[in-house]
């Protein structure tokens, strides 16, 4: 078996559910309580922690999901203009699956400038723009 | 602090540099009144001794299948270990540091995650 | 493989495209000719049996005079060092080009038998012409 | 309408992916030069994208998610964005040539220009996006599509040689073909059968249509009556080509030429249904490609998608198709033939298709998302040695291109 196989499982009793952030949660898609997408999940917002950490100090716990127009910062590096970020606070999620599924509609929840903007500037200005195709 | 900044930080101990952030893992506790799903705490990081994108999970669950490939993309996550929350020393914008005595353990989800 | 030889390989492969095509142009351009040609000429016969809508033998018309065209823009663009050969491929092209040139101004819907055996004729000159060219 | 015709999504998915302006002439120009010498290739892409769209039909079935959302999510967002710029400039090329594709047929029909056509056609295309139900788009389009049976028709009316056509079967590269050549040719048809855009459009038709593991029997049949379909009115379209063309010397350049045999072989009537099938192809494949601009970048950064929804409800999913019409047109004013461009975007697909096909088979085999729908091991073995195949055409596609001059 491969080497890493000889190392042991921690002996820690664990309450809950294990989860690898960048294998199960980044990267997937956020949809609000109607399956209606409202974003990526390209980041997660963490508590802050002292640096270095002395014995002891809690872990940091997940405060918020964070998705926007920041994948090109995470792919060429630089850092995130806080402006663009979309903040959706850890209380709203209410399933963790294939995506991460949201309690509330995408009505209550920050939605991207771009696309309400393109929705009444332009969408709705043309014929149809609010007929569900039949 | 965001996650993304830790993803394939490096990881050093006493100076020296034994790999990469290949990714973070979460403990999410059962949910308190008010929320659904716990909210989710670092319950340690996965560190592998090169920089691949190695998060496409073959390497830490039971997944085996397709065959031929599985065994690739563990082969090349080889080496991989998880270190637990108390054993770092210090979190910091440039990469994270080990504790001296930080033990290693295995990298692999034992339990299927219930996603 | 070392970079160095990686250059090379693209290299090799970029200097073959060079001499892809096999036939000089003299020889490719008839060809072209000749395959545009040919199918005027099936789909004027195809008219005249009724079997081909009007519409669709105006457009093949179109295509092949088109073709012929391109294919003498090609001539005259390649680099053929050969007077004689280049000379030979220029006036049975010209020739194509007159006689689709007519056909396609007379219209579909006037084909005539006459304008099948021109065509029929032209497809001769043109296989002619190839074969001296192949000697 | 939804079950009338069951299994109108894997036909139109064919139909645009096999009959698609591209495909109706490299087949031709196969048919006249190499006869079916290549037919073995056409049989082993149906047998790829059967195995393929029946993954990704899955996945997105049981999970509801659609494949570029797994690109993403499963090859992070450096290799997805790479996959996504890869496939929406394929996807854009092939959307310029398929609404080329239309106007060349209404000109086949009527004999006006087809640059007067091309607007007519991308605006006929964007009214359809907008307008009409996805259920609807796809039962008629697919049903007119259907047409170009004929193809089938006038090959058995031509009286193939059967004899002739089996030994061109087993020969390798025929006399005066160079194997370079042969091998561009292969390739190419290769990756016209597994046009990444036709899993793009069969899963996120399968979230349009709602299906959910109970349509997983649906799935499967869309997938196997679909591409089989489409795989045989590809070799019917060489056969014709092979019977009528190849005998004259004729090397096919135009779409005119590709329906010379039709009516050879069935005179006016057989004619006219081909052309009036070879518009609603086209058509259909102008809309699967323009469609799939918009899933690719929507599914890619997570914005809201779906002909379900109104488009007040979708703005930049419908913004993007709207902005990639119009560069369509654009392209095509400058007169550029449709027919070279999806030459060129065939052999890039086959360069970006193992992007989009490791992902989808990896998921197939992930508990998160099919629980105990995973791949059976059977497929697992297919879906591993067509890895190897994909990767090898990918590899070999512009070098390939490049030596034969796009297979002169």
């Amino acid at each position: 078996m491969t080497s890493h196989d000889a190392l042991s499982h921690p002996p820690v009793h664990i309450v809950g559910q294990l989860v690898d952030a960048r294998l199960s949660l980044l990267d997937r898609q956020v949809v609000d309580v109607d399956g209606r997408p409202v974003g990526v999940l390209d980041d997660l917002e963490l508590t802050d922690v002292a640096s270095p950490l002395e014995p002891g100090t809690p872990p940091p716990e997940v405060t918020s999901l964070v998705h926007g127009p920041i994948v090109l910062e995470r792919i060429f590096g630089g850092r995130r203009p806080d402006a663009h970020l979309l903040r959706i606070g850890w209380d709203a999620v209410a399933k963790l699956g294939p995506a991460i599924e949201l309690a509330a509609p995408a009505s209550e929840l920050p939605t991207s400038w771009v696309e309400s903007w393109l929705r009444d500037r332009v969408i709705v200005r043309i014929p149809g723009g609010r007929h569900v195709p039949r | 602090m965001f996650l993304g900044d830790l993803v394939a930080a490096p990881v050093l101990q006493d100076g020296r540099r034994v790999g990469y952030v290949a990714d973070v893992r979460l403990l999410v506790p059962p949910h308190t009144p008010g929320q659904r799903v716990g909210t989710p705490r670092v319950y340690g990081i996965v560190v592998c001794p090169r920089r691949t994108a190695s998060f496409v999970g073959y390497e830490r669950t039971g997944v085996r299948e397709p065959r031929l490939l599985a065994a690739f993309f563990r082969w090349r996550a080889r080496g991989s270990f998880l270190v637990l929350w108390p054993d770092l020393a210090r979190v910091g914008e440039n990469g994270v540091d080990l504790r001296l005595d930080a033990r290693r353990w295995s990298a692999d989800l034992d339990s299927r995650p219930q996603l | 493989m070392p970079v160095g030889r990686r250059w090379l390989l693209v290299a090799a492969c970029l200097l073959l495209a060079g001499c892809g095509t096999a036939e000089d142009a003299a020889i490719s351009t008839v060809q072209d000719a000749r395959s545009a040609v040919v199918v005027a000429q099936q789909a004027v016969r195809l008219r005249l049996d009724t079997r081909a809508t009007t519409p669709y033998t105006q457009v093949v018309l179109d295509d092949s005079l088109d073709a012929v065209g391109a294919a003498e823009q090609e001539l005259r663009d390649s680099s053929e060092p050969d007077r004689a050969r280049t000379a030979r491929a220029r006036v049975v092209l010209n020739d194509a080009n007159t006689v689709l040139d007519e056909l396609a101004d007379a219209g579909a819907d006037q084909m005539s038998k006459a304008d099948l055996d021109r065509l029929t004729e032209l497809v001769g000159r043109l296989d002619a012409a190839l074969a001296e060219l192949r000697r | 309408m939804k079950r009338l015709f069951a299994v109108a999504l894997g036909v139109l998915t064919a139909i645009g992916g096999f009959l698609d302006i591209g495909d109706l002439v490299t087949n031709a120009v196969v048919g006249s030069r190499f006869g079916w010498s290549l037919a073995w290739v056409v049989v082993v892409g149906v047998v790829g994208i059967c195995l393929f769209a029946q993954m990704a039909g899955r996945v997105a079935a049981v999970s509801g998610r659609a494949t570029f959302e797994l690109v993403r999510e499963r090859m992070g967002p450096r290799l997805g964005l790479a996959n996504l710029a890869a496939s929406f400039l394929i996807n854009l090329l092939t959307l310029t040539a398929e609404v080329g594709g239309i106007a060349l047929a209404l000109q086949l029909a009527s004999s006006v220009h087809y640059l007067l056509w091309v607007p007519v056609a991308a605006l006929a295309v964007w009214q359809v996006i907008w307008r009409v139900g996805f259920d609807v788009m796809e039962n008629v389009t697919g049903l007119v599509g259907l047409l170009l049976v004929g193809f089938a028709v006038a090959f058995f009316l031509l009286g193939p040689d059967w004899t002739q056509l089996t030994d061109q079967l087993l020969q390798r590269a025929p006399h005066g073909e160079s194997p370079a050549t042969y091998w561009f040719y292969a390739v190419a048809l290769f990756g016209a059968a597994l046009t990444p855009y036709e899993v793009f459009f069969f899963s996120s038709g399968a979230v349009e249509e709602g299906w959910s593991s109970e349509d997983l029997a649906q799935s499967r049949l869309n997938v196997l009556v679909g591409f089989p379909l489409g795989g045989l009115l590809s070799l019917a379209i060489a056969g014709c080509a092979a019977l009528t063309l190849m005998p004259l010397g004729v090397e096919v350049t135009t779409l005119s030429q590709v329906v010379l045999p039709v009516a050879e072989a069935g005179g006016r009537v057989l004619l006219i249904a081909i052309i009036l099938g070879v518009v609603a192809a086209t058509f259909g494949a102008a809309l699967e490609t323009t469609l799939s601009t918009g899933y690719t970048l929507a599914q890619f950064f997570g914005w809201s998608w779906g002909k379900f929804r109104a488009p007040a409800e979708a703005a930049r999913f419908h913004i993007t198709m709207i902005v990639c019409l119009l560069v369509g047109v654009a392209v095509l004013a400058t007169g550029v033939d449709p027919v070279m461009v999806t030459e060129i975007s065939v052999v890039f697909s086959a360069v970006a298709l193992p992007l989009t096909y490791l992902p989808i088979l990896i998921v197939a085999n992930d508990p998160d998302y099919l629980g105990d729908q995973v791949n059976p091991r059977l497929l697992n073995i297919a879906g591993q040695v067509y890895f190897v195949l994909i990767l090898v055409a990918s590899v070999a596609a512009i070098p390939l291109m490049i030596v034969t001059g796009v297979g002169r």
